[in-house]
């Protein structure tokens, strides 16, 4: 027997669901069928293949992997097949291989890195499977190496995140940054978009320390502990994602701090971490939404029909703060 | 006549031992093939022949280190590095993408046969700290691993991804070294060298083996090989990914013990090696075919299934006396 | 004060001493100089909430070590103890309903269990330790994740003491630390099952001719390491107020293995060092503390890891016979 | 006639010993050179430095009449040099044909080994030693003394101007012995040196031209054997007075045992058709309390299977081990020694002592249950034994705290012995419990063995040295090719009789 659960009721199926940034297309270059070259085939009865990056052990992968599987069946596409590559690389392009192998016509595809799918790519191209890569860009041409991109822009993410610690800084102060894991695309990207609005906009705030918490509670637990203990007087903690600014806060709290002294601003938008909000601890978090089922197979859809399809597909990322945590829990994943 | 006798069933069970991971991998494959139907085909056996290739590689270094009485946790990091070198230097053409990674990675495992033949530092801890370094090194040449490096040069990415009779030129890159190592295992005196200070390393120097410079040698092997690897792959996949290779040491272990080379040294062999590779390749490609499975129940599978094949390969091999 | 090692014999010459020395307290020599240069050039490092803070992170990697001396000196390997983390971390969350203790008591027994598979492989199959205890790290983070597929936060009270409270200014789990330490330091210098741990890594034919049982005292020695590692991975739960059994304890057991190893305990079996793998621990810890309060990139964290680790196994090496 | 090798006042110092003092010792070109000393006096400590194994701290090292230093063992087997170390010292998991020829393995096109001719030529070589076995064999499968023909073999192979020998013959049988002293004298009349240590002095007396006596790391003496009196070599291996060495005796075994009947006494252990493929074939073994029951036969005829498999360290395909008439549980080594069976193994360094214990800590090993209370063990119980044991059995070691690799062959085996003694059982299967142990702690050991017995203890002699064999026996069971071939008791009991009993049988 576990405890009783504590968090709100799991969010109903449209809650929270994914809204595109730009209404569709409207700037960039489109795609159709015939521009990919592909042939019509149904979606319901068609083999689609589903390659998942990370364990589902986190609530943006689990929310993720739900999410395209709900839809399939929602869809009633039966013969979804999905993989997981446990985080490494190489996993992942055998993976797909072998999913094209056993004859997949739609590929989705959460990327673990942006680059190293030329394998990959020319595979699919052979036999003109489309490839829709979802919350990660893959670095090749649209509409010929893959289909197209639908997700979220970290580097927006970082830039987003930095105006939220201005704000709560009000411009000046020193700030730590707990990157993510090493290597990895999102780590730079929202790394990068927070330094550069910083420069930018609040040369007032030093980023006086940055260290890995590699994306997990525990690491981001005991790098702040380190940090408060050598650096007592930073105002702000950037946690590239929620569970290190959770991390944090427990660090926080066992150090005695009260909730609120250090400013802490997240990226993921995660239940816990909006409950964090609305606790005091967290003082925002740009949300990053993981429910791309809806989106993906809609666009596969419209790219069977032979419409014309956006080149990517950026959503729009709300942000959340104590004025809307509380409403929001609901939606959170 | 009962020396001989007994010693027929030695042999036999010497066979037993050495192929046992080929025995299991061919059940593997009949019972895949009759379960599903989508197992069997060409594609589906190219795509595991030419993604073990890279861990065979690997692998074959790792098994010199392992009859040698020692043990390459570097290897993973040293794939990565070469990864990144490769694609650093294919800017610069064919020629620096093939001799940066294999130089720094030649010298990486220079040093750490240097440290382990001279100091009598445990292997493990030598390479562990190799682990380490090597990984930390990679980041410091691609900004934290934020840079990826792209493969432009043409004649290098085809070394990766060119094709013949349906499989890319690692396969058949693997398949020549692995030819050749067999060969040096076996048939030069270098390799019985590597069983003799695997199986007793007092007595191999008193016998007047070279044991320094044989575990410097087994060391800069496992070294370039990993470097190699490393370099192919990057051909492959175009670029010099920086997040490859966390955890690849184990699966080059698990692949050669399997295969049934001895972790304490002195025994094994290079077919062994291949056949623990494939099964690893097998594994994956089976949990791969159920489909639904989530990502925890995957990995309790591929755990039973490696708890199985060392249980058998082990049951298979006891018939082996023991001395 | 030498551990299970025999004494040396009674010395004359002054080099052979220094170097004994160096040998048997190097890695005590290492944790003071890296002290020294943290109170030197690291600011605010002589407060009490910082050693508090290196002593509380440093608990579960000491605790694991400490089984894993014990399976070391039987020139085995357990590579499952961080696996073994996370399902003591699955199974309180699944059974904190029932009090705090009840949950405890369930996870360390299912650490006893993925102990006993091990030891079992490697003692009855015949398994080599390193393989068997590799199939365990891949299958039992398996177990654990599909048990609780994700982090659960829990607010029982009094797991979170457990984590988080302390008796006279030390915290509960420093002094759970500490306590399995001397347990283990008796066990192994003053116990028949001591003796025959490192009498079966010496020479496990010799050993089973002289009549000691062998196979049980293998089992025995994986079930304690799966134990302990069980019981560390409850203490990083109780603190970390959430149980994880996605990453907790990843990568603990090459953490564990270099305390062990930077303590001195050889890799080939048959010696224990126990004070000094707990030293061990305390200098990875150290290090690692040092390299984050300066805020050096990962890459040179990783690269001047390497570095110490090697000076310090080096300075503790077994002496060449010449 | 100039030196091929000559110490010129080596020393070498191990932590808590000075192992060579100042030795001096030149070896001349065809001549089989002497070298003997008791347990721990520095000959194999002298032959590794003369081989590069160890590196003297004092003293030069001159190799035909330049100084030398050797490195490594490879810069003497260069030299010339070549050697078998006291412990078999070859690669048990290699075959028999590549540890005969690691480093010379006949090549075929490209500098590739052939196989083929590898496996004939090591054939050719080990018959002409009288070892007939599939050299494709794991070495390990091999009795300890057919590895012991494969290193000499290997030895000899070689181009070598000296050949040095450290205590070759003390797993041999006598018709190997023969074939080998066949093999010293063929070098000899080449003209190449032969350094020979041995403690079993008929045999140095047979093929020594002249001795070095070491005693405590110093020379006690040098020069010609012929004319140097049995009693008087040993008074200087010992370091005793001649007349007191004359008075004592060499006596091994102190009583007459052949005539003792205790016939009637039920035995102590009684070992039922134990069977197993290929090794043993229906033994039925018995000792009786005080009896010294001996097993002769020649190398490979299954004694030392039937020793273990008697205390149940060998799986078994048939038969029963009865103790005081209650079948033993098979497979325990535990059970078995808990009924009062024990074995000293015949191959000390892989199945004996424990290297990185203490002399301490492998003594106590077996007897730990018995030293513990609660599963605690007690430090006073244990120093007091040791200490009783160490006297007792004269162990030369620096401090009961040593490590016990670092002692000499001989201490090793005393070590063992002590522990084995320290379960105090009521059987004891000794496997060559004198191998390489010097003659002054041989009589002592023998003396023991005597004395046990008559204290009750049945014992079971394995050993190769007939002569002990036949004065320490009561009785004689001859094996050959895993079965029991003949039983020889009472007057029966001579070196003679079991040999007649091993041809008989050979010959059909
Ligand atoms: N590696 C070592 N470390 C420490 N002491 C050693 C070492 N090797 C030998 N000794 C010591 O040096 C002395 C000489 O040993 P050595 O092995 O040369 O004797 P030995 O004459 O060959 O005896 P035996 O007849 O028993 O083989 C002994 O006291 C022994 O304990
Ligand atoms: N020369 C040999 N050729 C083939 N097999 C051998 C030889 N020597 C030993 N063996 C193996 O060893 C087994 C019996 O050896 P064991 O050691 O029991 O004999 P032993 O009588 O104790 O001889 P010893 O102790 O003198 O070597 C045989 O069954 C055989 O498998
Ligand atoms: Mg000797
Ligand atoms: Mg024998």
């Amino acid at each position: 027997k576990s405890e009783e659960p504590q968090s709100a009721p799991a969010a109903t199926s449209t809650a929270g669901q994914q809204v595109v940034q730009s209404p569709s297309g409207s700037a960039g270059p489109t795609c159709t069928l015939d521009q990919f070259g592909g042939k019509k085939f149904d979606l319901k009865t068609a083999t689609v293949g589903f390659s998942q990056s990370e364990k589902e052990a986190n609530p943006f992968r689990i929310a993720e992997t739900k999410s395209i599987k709900d839809e399939a069946a929602k869809l009633g596409i039966a013969n979804l097949k999905v993989t997981n590559a446990q985080s490494q690389f190489s996993k992942q392009i055998t993976d797909v291989q072998q999913l094209i192998a056993q004859g997949v016509q739609l590929l989705v595809i959460a990327p673990l890195n942006s680059d190293g799918w030329e394998p990959v790519l020319q595979q699919a191209a052979a036999k003109k499977v489309p490839i829709i890569t979802v919350d990660r860009k893959i670095n090749a041409k649209a509409c010929s190496d893959y289909l197209t991109f639908i997700g979220s822009d970290f580097h927006e993410q970082g830039k987003r995140a930095a105006d939220r610690m201005i704000d709560a800084l009000a411009g000046k102060g020193k700030v730590a940054i707990l990157l993510g894991a090493p290597g990895n695309n999102v780590t730079t990207e929202r790394t990068d978009g927070f330094k550069e609005r910083i420069a930018e906009k609040a040369p007032g705030i030093q980023i006086s320390f940055e260290q890995t918490g590699e994306f997990a509670r525990e690491k981001g637990q005991q790098v702040t502990e380190q940090l408060i203990q050598s650096n007592p007087d930073i105002n702000g903690i950037y946690a590239e994602n929620d569970e290190m600014a959770l991390g944090a806060v427990t660090a926080l709290k066992g150090a005695g701090k009260e909730a609120g002294t250090i400013k802490i601003v997240s990226v993921d938008g995660t239940r816990s971490a909006v409950q964090g909000i609305a606790d005091g601890w967290l003082h925002a978090v740009i949300e990053s939404n993981p429910r791309f089922g809806p989106l993906a197979f809609e666009t596969a859809q419209k790219f069977l029909d032979g419409q014309a399809i956006p080149d990517k597909v950026v959503i729009s990322d709300r942000d959340y703060d104590t004025s809307n945590a509380k409403d929001s829990l609901g939606e959170a994943y | 006549m009962t020396s001989i006798a007994s010693s027929r069933r030695e042999q036999v069970s010497r066979v037993l031992q050495q192929h046992g991971a080929l025995m299991v991998l061919a059940m593997l494959v009949i019972v895949g093939s009759l379960t599903f139907d989508s197992f069997a085909t060409a594609g589906n056996a190219a795509s595991v022949v030419v993604s073990s290739s890279f861990l065979a590689v690997i692998a074959i270094g790792m098994t010199f280190v392992i009859i040698s009485g020692g043990i390459d946790l570097s290897v993973g990091s040293l794939f990565v590095l070469g990864g990144v070198l490769a694609a650093y230097g294919s800017q610069y053409g064919l020629l620096m993408a093939l001799a940066l990674p294999l130089g720094a990675c030649g010298v990486v495992g220079l040093l750490q046969g240097l440290v382990i033949a001279r100091t009598g530092m445990a292997p493990f801890i030598v390479t562990l700290a190799g682990l380490l370094g090597v990984r930390g090194l990679m980041l410091a040449i691609s900004d934290e691993g934020a840079t990826t490096y792209l493969v432009k040069n043409p004649a290098f990415a085809s070394l990766g991804q060119g094709e013949l009779l349906g499989l890319t030129y690692p396969v058949y890159i693997t398949a020549a070294l692995a030819l050749v190592a067999m060969v040096l295992l076996q048939r030069t005196g270098f390799g019985q060298n590597v069983y003799a200070i695997g199986g007793n390393e007092q007595a191999a120097a008193l016998m007047g083996v070279p044991v320094a410079r044989t575990k410097v040698a087994v060391y800069v092997m496992s070294a370039l090989l990993a470097g190699l690897a490393g370099a192919l792959n990057a051909a492959r996949l175009s670029s010099g990914v920086t997040i490859l290779g966390i955890g690849l040491e184990l699966d080059a272990i698990a692949a050669v013990v399997i295969g049934g080379t001895l972790l304490t040294g002195g025994a094994g062999g290079i077919t062994g090696t291949v056949a623990g590779v494939l099964l690893l390749g097998v594994i994956q490609s089976l949990i791969n075919q159920v489909g639904n499975l989530t990502s925890a129940f995957q990995q309790v599978v591929s755990g039973a299934f490696l708890a199985l094949v060392v249980v058998a390969q082990r049951l298979l091999s006891k018939a082996q006396r023991l001395s | 004060m030498t551990e299970l090692t025999s004494k040396p014999a009674p010395r004359t010459d002054l080099k052979p001493r220094i170097f004994a020395w160096v040998q048997d307290y190097g890695v005590y020599a290492a944790v003071l100089a890296l002290l020294l240069f943290n109170v030197l050039f690291t600011p605010h490092f002589l407060d009490v909430s910082n050693f508090r803070t290196q002593f509380v992170q440093v608990t579960p990697i000491v605790i694991v070590s400490l089984g894993m001396a014990l399976v070391i000196g039987t020139q085995g390997i357990d590579l499952s103890v961080g696996s073994v983390m996370a399902l003591a971390a699955a199974l309180v969350a699944l059974y904190l309903g029932y009090g705090a203790l009840p949950a405890l008591i369930v996870a360390v027994i299912g650490g006893a269990v993925v102990g006993a598979a091990g030891g079992a492989l490697v003692a009855y199959v015949g398994v080599q330790p390193i393989v068997a205890t590799l199939a365990l790290l891949v299958g039992i983070r398996g177990i654990a994740n599909v048990l609780v597929p994700q982090l659960v936060e829990f607010r029982n009270p009094d797991l979170i003491a457990l984590g988080s409270s302390s008796v006279a200014g030390i915290p509960i789990i420093v002094l759970i630390a500490a306590a399995l330490t001397l347990i283990m330091l008796f066990v192994v210098r003053r116990t028949t099952f001591g003796r025959q741990v490192v009498a079966i890594g010496g020479n496990r034919s010799a050993s089973e001719l002289s009549g000691l049982p062998v196979k049980r005292v293998l089992l025995i020695v994986y079930v304690i390491s799966g134990l302990l590692a069980a019981l560390a991975g409850v203490l990083a739960t109780a603190r970390l107020q959430a149980s994880d059994p996605t990453s907790l304890g990843l990568f603990i057991e090459l953490s564990a293995i270099t305390a062990v190893v930077v303590g001195g305990t050889p890799l080939t079996g048959g010696r224990i060092r126990v004070l000094s793998t707990v030293m061990g621990a305390l200098l990875m810890q150290l290090l690692a503390a040092t390299l984050i309060k300066h805020n050096l990139p990962q890459s040179w964290t990783q690269m001047v890891q390497a570095v110490i680790i090697l000076a310090a196994v080096y300075a503790t090496r077994e002496r060449a016979n010449r | 006639m100039a030196a091929v090798l000559e110490a010129k006042g080596i020393s070498k110092r191990f932590p808590g010993v000075l192992a060579l003092d100042s030795v001096h010792l030149a070896l001349l070109p065809g001549e089989v050179h002497a070298l003997v000393g008791e347990n721990g006096a520095g000959k194999s400590t002298l032959i590794k430095v003369f081989t590069g194994v160890y590196h003297p701290d004092g003293g030069e090292l001159r190799h035909l009449g330049a100084p030398a230093a050797f490195g490594t063992p490879l810069d003497a087997q260069r030299a010339g040099i070549s050697t078998i170390y006291q412990e078999v010292n070859l690669v048990p998991m290699m075959s028999v044909a590549r540890n005969l020829l690691l480093g010379r393995e006949p090549r075929g096109r490209f500098g590739v080994i052939d196989a083929t001719r590898m496996y004939a030529e090591a054939d050719r070589i080990l018959s002409g030693y009288g070892v007939d076995t599939d050299v494709r064999r794991p070495l390990r499968t091999l009795g300890i003394g057919a590895q012991q023909m494969v290193a000499l073999a290997r030895a000899v192979a070689v181009d070598a101007r000296v050949v040095i020998m450290d205590e070759p013959t003390s797993s041999l049988e006598p018709r190997e012995v023969e074939t080998l002293f066949g093999v010293i004298r063929r070098l000899r009349d080449e003209g190449i040196a032969v350094m020979y240590v041995s403690h079993r002095l008929d045999e140095l007396y047979q093929v020594c031209d002249r001795v070095t006596v070491l005693r405590d790391g110093r020379v006690a003496h040098t020069g010609p054997l012929a004319g140097l009196d049995r009693l008087k070599l040993i008074s200087l291996m010992l370091g005793r007075d001649l007349n007191e060495v004359k008075a004592d005796g060499l006596t091994r075994f102190s009583r007459d045992r052949h005539g003792a009947a205790n016939g009637q006494e039920p035995p102590a252990v009684e070992a039922r058709g134990l069977t197993r493929r290929h090794v043993l074939d229906g033994i039925d073994v018995s000792v009786r309390p005080g009896e010294v029951v001996g097993l002769g036969g020649l190398l490979g005829a299954g004694r030392t299977e039937t020793a273990k498999a008697i205390v149940g360290a060998m799986p078994l395909d048939g038969g029963q081990v009865l103790v005081a008439g209650l079948p033993l549980r098979g497979g325990s080594t535990a059970a078995a020694i808990r009924a009062g069976i024990s074995l000293l193994p015949e191959d000390r360094k892989a199945e004996g002592i424990v290297p990185t214990l203490s002399v301490r800590e492998n003594i106590a090993l077996a007897a730990l249950p018995a030293l513990a209370r609660a599963g605690v063990v007690s430090d006073a119980k244990i120093d007091r034994m040791v200490e009783i044991f160490m006297r007792r059995l004269r162990i030369k070691a620096a401090s009961p705290n040593q490590l016990v690799s670092e002692l000499s062959g001989g201490n090793q085996q005393k070590v063992l012995l002590a522990r084995w003694l320290a379960v105090r059982p009521k059987v004891l299967l000794l496997d060559e419990p004198t191998r390489g142990i010097d003659v002054g702690a041989k009589a002592e050991v023998q003396a023991l063995i005597d004395e046990l017995a008559e204290e009750g203890l049945g014992v079971l002699l394995i050993s190769s040295d007939l002569e002990e064999l036949v004065e320490g026996a009561d009785r004689i069971l001859v094996l050959r090719e895993g079965a029991v071939v003949g039983e020889l008791t009472g007057d029966q009991v001579t070196e003679e009789r079991i040999m007649a009993t091993i041809a008989e049988q050979s010959d059909d």
